[in-house]
């Protein structure tokens, strides 16, 4: 692996929590790496987990999900109903053999931008470690 | 590629640009698929940055619009505003947030301003195939419906029954007026709580736009803003309130006259299977407690009904059944309130096991006039010597699960301590506190003055409480001090908390969230306190979180502006980012409808090919945009509108490029 | 035992005899050790019908697979049920189609048959390349194999497909006849997917790469499957195209991944999938491995209770989450 | 060996709507990049082009304008990825062209016949250069005769050239709309009824039409019906196409493919091939 | 044309010779999946085997090819070709997969000649193997074929036990011989007649049998409108390994990729069984159901192309009938319509 290695990662955040929490995150000045480019949706529960195989095969090294904490959704449930198919996702790439870094999910909350940053600089350290994503990738 | 976005780079000041090079992003924005033009500009929000963006959208016809500036939660309106002043559908707008998440958090030059066009191209990417989408109206039924007749429901309805709107409440106690109605004097004022609340439950019972059903419960709610459907228990009273003339014979006559706890006396006193909570009950019309009569749980009572025989307009009817009516409204007003915590639930303070150990709405009706005592402080036919009070009981305890404070012991704390000192001057009183919270208007005023009066304060929390003869004795550590103590008293008063009422389903027939504290969750907890995530529904009083007197009054005033609102416009827009079906591709399995949390999916029978098939059809108005639908179905047919698979996979798409 | 032909000849006999009925989907024998689908209309028709432990096709994909051409203004429509026969694993299909209104109960006149496992035929045909009539007759845990005249015996666990071998439904949980006698059910475990699971990345990626590299991408696996029933499916589509048409690993591992995921909560294990699949890729393992995550979490089963909502449209609060930051 | 699959370069000159909606039509000029090219590209009336945008392919669309025109012109409905790219395209993008491919119309072959010519919606495109071919050669033709329809005024094809064409003498232009509507002086109905109105004799005369699959089947009942014989009817057929040289397989009707031995047939042999759709 | 004789223990020289010189691609087995790979080893070759999984056909057609590459969606950086590929042999190909090339020939290189195809199998030698051990679905001999069949191929081997039988078939396969020449003895007399006997053997293994390729065409063009077909393909699933696996079907589809902003245009196999095959934009379908779409395919196979080019476009391998999961059994099919 090349030390210059810069992982490019997508997160999707909902609107009402995390998006929220790293807007806060932005108000507060609180600094965080660069690679994490964020996806704005309505809700966790907006996200297909075809959306997160999608991005590691357009050049993501990684992809995060956040949304609001359990029993704090927005729209009630959504995070409750977009956590199952995290976890069953993420269970079918580790089997194949994609890297449990590869993919995280998060809460946090419209509060917790030191969370959000938190997240952020683990999530770009763990990915960073292990590299460019090569299981999906497309060949150009 | 046909040129028809523009992408505007604002510089906010220095607050972008000093992070993020424009320059360098605006050439690269420029040279993306479909952009006409890509322009920076100091402050796009202000009026000339507005100004140039309309101009072009003008000018050049631009049909899709990308800023790119501070976060969409911050100036999304305000863009929108602008697209649609010069005549571009607003939903047109894309904004990259290249200021929140990206100069005000990465200090590095070339990696933010790298970044910051990534998240621009994604943005150019899915404005291109953005759609124009048109706000759908509806029609809103003049009526509003309010849940909960303590002081918020109160104040909530006449609010927008003056307004000139009907107004269905909705108790589910015999009586309106709530915890208020139970209080002896208010804090600071000392003014007579009965005095300024039943003028209130009068205006209620007499005003011409308000039906008062009490004795009733919401038991489901139908439809969405505007055209709510509601059906509404009516509990049987077994007695016909047309007939009632409130005489109170009946009361008399009931074989089981003061022997039942009275709720209303918070079981200080005592009344009978017929009864009114209060002599100022509104509507003052008597109900059986058919838990407790007789006849209704033995069908027999004596030889006939005492009551029934005593009662002159023979209102009494023990035929009588539960009855389900329906409503339909435009708009709901929640003020269920709150309940008392439950102080069994801190069983060192010994409240199941001491009389003398009494929670703060007790003492209220012990202390009030019209109070079993008629208000002498008595307990045990004696009055005390020695009274500790014990704050945050059930509040501020993490272990309990209870971290919120309940915002009003503080001060009714010191509102008792006074009437203890007003009616025992020789008494010694001594409150244990934690912190002393008097932020209210007169609140530290009124603090000030009762500390003078003689009351100890001491700060610390009381550890237990146990009898030691004649006396209890309540142990605690003076934090001040640093030093353990204890206490010798006649009365203890537990400050006893908040908590959030358990209102069954009604929570989940308004779709209502929690937030951790178990009262409701607002749509905003700042900007907007009484709406909720459901369109149309909104909070008053304690059940969004406790609150005294005058903030639940100014909180259901705010609720009833906000519910008037819809009814006065007459009209409801609907957020058009919602899901939309292809029915051509959709196979009718119906995961969608049960994935949706506000149950706005139901499958619909259309004709394919000549062949009837079942698809899943959107109720625009139900549909509040999470698309969580959307990620439930397997064949891509429904779609939510502005977040489509298509314009999110453009957005991976350009992010992957690096 | 030795009626079962004949009790499977009769309840289809009966079945077409019925005026409500459209036809009886059984399997009929073909050449060598080949069992076909067989839609039977006739009395006649359904003395072509067999059961034996040969009979490896879930016949319930027919039910969805009907491409319709537009109906003529004035035509009726045929409300005819269709009848069938089901394994035990096959009518856990039913159970889900009908779960998920892919079809209504009253289309179907369910024709159960208890089963003790089917064989993985290729494993015979490499035994004998040149049979040409073969019949198979299951006698508890051995097959009896008459290949051309010539009999002989064979313990079934060195013959059956995997799924078989340790397959929880062998007797069918919907029917509206149930036809031979209830078969002894097994236990299910999941050893081998647990033991690949503590594997490194590497070496996961190593085994499954490989495989995915050789995918011809006929598709055999979602056609066959009886839940991949969209009338067009998302993998087809061109706007937004989720996948390519390029055959590559790259394509081939996210179509994989597609295939199974849409599946979550839904496979009933037929195995059908990787019985098609002619390029050996075990691709019903990635099934049974979200079966079991899918039962170990969320103790879900599909196709077991036509009333049961979907998997991923629900959730308990108390969900494990123990992935999420 | 010349590669077929590579196409030339070229760029858009020219771009004009003919309807709007949600499958609208748009009539593209394209100019090559190499002036050698364009010299080299000749055609006949009916010969189609795979017209492309790189990055997202390449649709087979009937080329017309004439051979000899200074200008080579597609008319485009906006459908699936191809043609909703090039409906997104400005004067000036670049795009590609393959062909000239098909069969054409046998124009040379019907001179001295009457030519009927009935189109309905985007079908007026492949009509268009035999309307132009026998009008710069009118006098080796007999009559010439436009019937021509769409669902509304704004979805007729070419309109300014048709309003043109009406006002010529030697070509009866019959135009129809299905819907009535305000102004609209000509026939109101479906395009086979007008062609039933019009009447055309079947008397040494060709009939071609083109359209949509449903309007075809029931011009050639009525051609029939006025006693064209199969041999006297032509039109053109539409499967999906990829590579427009007779190698990838999609558009075969029985052992023809549309790309090669088409898209030009006439009814007397279609009539005895399985699933063709006609456009 | 001649023929020589290769001892069995100097076999495996001979494929080294061919890895030294050219890209050698030969029938591999890996879980049981036999296909075409490129070796670097003699020894993964496979010598015995009744037939590979996959055709050889993907090598000169493979199922996924560039046609070019270009830059983003913009014409100016010009239209750029695959490279030239090297010198190839196939090892190993059966006579009936050999028979097929000869038959794709036709589509590839009527009318407009397509260089990828054509150039390929100009630069590609073929060496078949004689079939030993037919499968149980092989109808090669009613296809005109034969397990020594040489159409098609620039060499032929015949395993005679000890040694191998050689035939040069081609001058291409002749320059290979050349090259290599050292290796092989001239065959004698006596090795023919072991050939030929031995091909006798293996022929009456073959045990299935449908009409002749004209009785077939004839008879199908009889039965357009029979309702047959609407039976026979209700079990048809739709999936694309009759026409995957087949070693005539070169049906492809042809999509433009753009990857970080670098585009190609590629042309895949592409499967008449699917639904998408034909359907058009619009939502036309000419072929909107597995009826006609099944029957296309085995009226292109054995009626259209023998009508356009002469040829029947079948082998006789059998693989459709071996892998379809619905137990389609294609033999079974013809030998219906010759009794309809």
């Amino acid at each position: 692996m090349s030390e210059n290695f810069e992982p490019n990662i997508v997160a999707f955040l909902c609107n009402w929590c995390s998006y929220a929490g790293a807007d806060l995150a932005g108000t507060a000045r609180i600094s965080y790496p660069p690679n994490v480019k964020v996806i704005r949706v309505m809700c966790s529960g907006r996200m297909n987990p075809s959306f997160v195989i999608n991005a590691l095969q357009q050049g993501a090294d990684g992809v995060l999900i956040s949304g609001c904490h359990p029993g704090e959704c927005h729209y009630m449930e959504g995070n409750y109903i977009a956590r199952r198919r995290f976890t069953l996702i993420k269970k079918l790439m580790e089997y194949i053999g994609i890297e449990p870094e590869r993919f995280r999910v998060s809460w946090v909350s419209a509060s917790e931008g030191e969370k959000f940053k938190n997240v952020i600089a683990e999530v770009t350290e763990d990915i960073r470690k292990i590299g460019q994503m090569k299981q999906l990738k497309r060949e150009v | 590629m046909r040129k028809k976005i523009g992408v505007y780079v604002c510089h906010c000041g220095v607050n972008i640009s000093a992070t993020v090079d424009i320059e360098k992003v605006c050439k690269l924005a420029s040279g993306l698929p479909g952009v006409a033009a890509a322009k920076d500009y100091t402050y796009l929000c202000s009026d000339p940055g507005q100004e140039l963006i309309k101009k072009d959208i003008k000018e050049l016809g631009l049909e899709k619009v990308v800023i790119a500036a501070c976060s969409p939660r911050m100036h999304e309106q305000t863009f929108r505003g602008t697209c649609e002043e010069a005549e571009l559908n607003p939903y047109c707008l894309e904004m990259a947030n290249i200021r929140e998440q990206c100069s005000w958090v990465h200090k590095e030059k070339d990696k933010a301003t790298r970044k910051a066009a990534a998240l621009i191209s994604a943005s150019v990417a899915k404005a291109s195939l953005l759609e124009p989408l048109s706000e759908k109206e509806v029609d809103v039924i003049p009526k509003a419906l309010v849940i909960g007749g303590g002081i918020s429901g109160i104040q909530s309805s006449l609010d927008i029954a003056d307004a000139g709107f009907g107004v269905y409440l909705v108790e589910k106690d015999p009586s309106i007026g709530g915890h208020m109605a139970q209080l002896d004097k208010t804090f600071p004022t000392l003014d007579c709580s009965a005095c300024i609340l039943t003028p209130k439950m009068v205006d209620v019972y007499r005003h011409p736009n308000i039906e008062l059903l009490t004795y009733c419960e919401v038991i489901s709610v139908d439809g969405f803003i505007g055209n709510f459907k509601v059906k509404v228990r009516k509990k049987p009273r077994y007695v016909n309130i047309n007939k009632c003339n409130g005489c109170g014979a009946c009361a008399e006559a009931c074989l089981l006259k003061g022997r039942i706890a009275s709720e209303f006396e918070a079981g200080m006193g005592k009344r009978g299977a017929i009864y009114v909570p209060f002599p100022q009950a509104v509507p003052l019309v008597y109900t059986i407690d058919s838990e407790k009569c007789l006849f209704l749980r033995k069908g027999k009572c004596g030889k006939s009904p005492a009551c029934k025989a005593a009662c002159g307009p023979e209102a009494i009817d023990f035929e009588q059944k539960e009855e389900i009516i329906e409503l339909e409204i435009g708009t709901i007003v929640v003020a269920t309130g709150f309940d008392v915590f439950p102080a069994k639930e801190k069983p060192e303070y010994g409240y199941d096991a001491y009389s003398n150990v009494i929670t703060g709405l007790e003492f209220e009706r012990l202390s009030s006039a019209s109070g079993p005592t008629f208000g002498k402080i008595k307990i045990g036919g004696k009055e005390p010597e020695d009274v500790v009070f014990i704050q945050c009981v059930g509040s501020r305890d993490k272990e309990l699960g209870n971290e919120y404070c309940s915002r009003v012991c503080c001060m009714y704390t010191a509102k008792q301590a006074h009437l203890v000192r007003e009616k025992l001057p020789n008494a010694n009183i001594t409150v244990f506190y934690i912190d002393v919270r008097a932020f209210g208007k007169g609140f530290e005023e009124f603090y000030d003055r009762v500390k003078k009066e003689g009351i100890i304060y001491r700060r610390g929390n009381a550890s237990e409480v146990y009898r030691r003869g004649e006396k209890l004795i309540v142990r605690a550590e003076d934090t001040l001090l640093g030093e353990a103590l204890e206490v010798e008293t006649d009365l203890v008063v537990l400050s006893t908390g908040l908590v959030q009422r358990d209102v069954g389903e009604l929570k989940n027939a308004l779709r209502l969230s929690q937030s951790s504290d178990r009262f409701f969750l607002e749509a905003h907890p700042k900007l907007r306190p009484m709406d909720t995530a459901t369109a149309g529904v909104y909070l008053a009083g304690c059940c969004q979180g406790p609150k005294d007197i005058p903030d639940s009054v100014a909180q259901a005033s705010g609720a009833a502006a906000k519910a008037i609102v819809p009814l006065a416009t007459g009209k409801v827009k609907i957020d058009p980012i919602i899901s939309f079906v292809d029915e051509n591709i959709c196979r009718g399995c119906g995961i969608c409808i049960t994935t949706c949390p506000y149950d706005a999916i139901e499958l619909k029978e259309i004709t394919r090919d000549g062949y009837p098939v079942e698809v899943a059809f959107v109720n625009d108005v139900l549909c509040k945009g999470c698309g969580a639908c959307v990620a439930s179905c397997l064949s891509g047919a429904i779609q939510q509108r502005s977040f489509t698979d298509e314009q999110i996979l453009s957005q991976i798409t350009a992010l992957g490029v690096e | 035992m030795r009626n079962i032909q004949k009790i499977i000849k009769d309840g289809a006999r009966k079945a077409v005899a019925r005026d409500d009925v459209k036809y009886v989907l059984g399997w009929t024998p073909g050449y060598g050790f080949r069992v076909s689908p067989f839609f039977a209309r006739t009395a006649e028709d359904t003395e072509r019908l067999i059961f034996s432990p040969l009979c490896a096709n879930n016949l319930t994909i027919y039910l969805t697979l009907q491409e319709k051409l537009p109906l003529p203004k004035a035509a009726a429509l045929d409300k005819r049920k269709i009848a069938l026969f089901v394994k035990g694993c096959d009518s856990r299909a039913v159970i889900q189609l009908i779960a998920e209104r892919g079809i209504s109960r009253d289309e179907l006149v369910i024709l159960g048959v208890p089963c003790g496992g089917v064989i993985d035929i290729s494993k015979l045909e490499a035994k004998f390349p040149q049979a040409i009539k073969v019949e198979a007759v299951e006698e508890g845990e051995k097959l009896s194999l008459k290949v051309d005249g010539k009999s002989q015996e064979i313990p079934k666990e060195d013959i059956l497909l995997k799924k078989c071998s340790l397959c929880e439904y062998p007797n069918p949980l919907i029917y509206d006849v149930l036809l031979g006698e209830e078969k002894q059910k097994k236990t299910k475990d999941y050893q081998g997917i647990s033991t690949f699971e503590e594997k490194s990345p590497n070496e996961k990626w190593t085994y499954w790469g490989d495989k995915f590299a050789r995918c011809i991408r006929c598709y055999a696996c979602r056609n066959i499957c009886p839940l991949c029933y969209c009338d067009s499916c998302i993998l087809d589509k061109l706007s937004p195209q989720w996948i390519r048409r390029s055959v590559n690993l790259s394509e081939n591992t996210v179509f994989q991944l597609l295939r199974t995921f849409h599946l979550t909560g839904r496979c009933i294990g037929c195995g059908e999938c990787e019985r098609a699949c002619p390029m050996g890729i075990p691709v019903g393992e990635l099934n049974r491995k979200l079966e079991k995550d899918v039962r170990e979490l969320f103790a879900y089963e599909p196709g077991i209770d036509i009333e049961e909502k979907s998997l991923l449209s629900q959730f308990k609060p108390e969900d494990s989450e123990d992935f999420i930051l | 060996m010349e590669n077929p699959y590579i196409p030339y370069l070229a760029v858009i000159t020219d771009i004009r709507d003919e309807t709007v909606g949600e499958r609208a039509i748009k009539t593209f000029r394209i100019a090559f990049q190499e002036s050698s090219v364009s010299k080299n590209f000749t055609y006949q009336p009916g010969q189609c082009a795979m017209l492309g945008i790189l990055g997202k392919g390449e649709s087979m669309i009937s080329i017309n304008s004439l051979a000899n025109d200074d200008y080579l012109q597609f008319s485009v409905m906006k459908m699936g990825k191809v043609t909703s790219g090039l409906h997104e395209c400005e004067v000036g993008d670049a795009a590609t062209v393959r062909g000239p491919y098909g069969n054409g119309f046998p124009v040379d072959d019907w001179k001295g016949k009457d030519i009927i010519l009935i189109g309905g919606g985007i079908g007026q495109a492949p009509l268009r250069p035999v309307i132009n071919y026998v009008l710069n050669r009118r006098k080796q033709y007999g009559k010439l005769t436009l019937i021509y329809g769409a669902r509304a005024v704004s979805d007729l094809c070419f309109r300014k050239e048709l309003l043109e064409l009406k006002k010529l003498k030697h070509l009866n232009v019959h135009l129809s709309i299905d819907k009535k509507e305000d102004g609209w002086k000509e026939f109101v109905g479906f395009v086979p009824d007008n062609l039933l109105k019009v009447h055309p004799s079947p008397k040494n005369a060709i009939a071609v039409t083109c359209g949509p699959p449903i309007m075809i089947k029931f011009v050639i009942a009525n051609l029939l019906k006025l006693g064209f014989s199969d041999e006297q009817i032509f039109t053109t057929i539409e499967n999906r196409m990829k590579c427009g040289i007779g190698k990838c397989g999609r558009c075969n009707v029985d052992n023809l493919y549309a790309c090669k031995d088409g898209p030009v047939f006439s009814y007397a042999i279609l009539k005895n091939l399985l699933n063709w759709s006609s456009g | 044309m001649t023929a020589f004789s290769l001892p069995r223990n100097e076999a495996d020289d001979f494929l080294v010779a061919l890895i030294e010189k050219q890209s050698l691609f030969a029938p591999v087995e890996k879980d049981s999946i036999i296909s075409y790979q490129l070796v670097a080893n003699p020894g993964d070759a496979l010598w015995n085997f009744s037939n590979s999984t996959v055709p050889p056909k993907g090598i000169l057609f493979p199922q996924t090819e560039t046609l070019f590459k270009f830059t983003g969606s913009e014409v100016s950086g010009g239209i750029e070709l695959p490279p030239q590929e090297k010198e190839t042999v196939i090892f190993g190909i059966r006579p009936c997969d050999g028979r097929a090339f000869k038959i794709v020939d036709h589509i590839f290189g009527w009318d407009y000649q397509d260089p990828y195809y054509l150039e390929r199998r100009a630069r590609t030698v073929l060496v078949g193997l004689s079939c030993y051990e037919p499968a149980s679905n092989c109808f090669c001999t009613s296809l005109n074929g034969g397990p020594s069949s040489k159409e098609g191929l620039d060499m032929l081997l015949t395993d005679l036990g000890d040694r191998y039988y050689l035939e040069v078939l081609t001058d291409k396969g002749g320059k290979l011989l050349n090259k290599n020449r050292k290796l092989f003895a001239l065959a004698l007399d006596s090795d023919t007649k072991e050939k030929n006997s031995l091909s006798k053997k293996v022929e009456s293994k073959l045990k299935r049998k449908v009409m002749s390729c004209d009785e077939l065409q004839k008879k199908m063009g009889d039965l357009k409108e029979h309702k047959f077909w609407e039976e026979t393909s209700l079990r048809c699933l739709g999936c694309g390994i009759c026409t995957y696996l087949c070693p005539t079907c070169h049906c492809f589809d042809m999509q433009d990729e753009v990857t970080d902003g670098k585009g190609r245009r590629v042309r895949m196999w592409d499967s008449c069984m699917f639904r998408e095959y034909t359907l058009h934009a619009s939502g036309e379908n000419p072929r909107p159901t597995r009826v006609e779409r099944f029957k296309n395919r085995l009226y292109h196979k054995y009626k259209y192309y023998p009508d356009s080019f002469k040829i029947t476009a079948c082998v006789g391998c059998g693989r459709c009938t071996r892998y379809c999961p619905a137990n389609l059994d294609l033999i079974d099919i013809l030998t219906e319509i010759g009794k309809i």
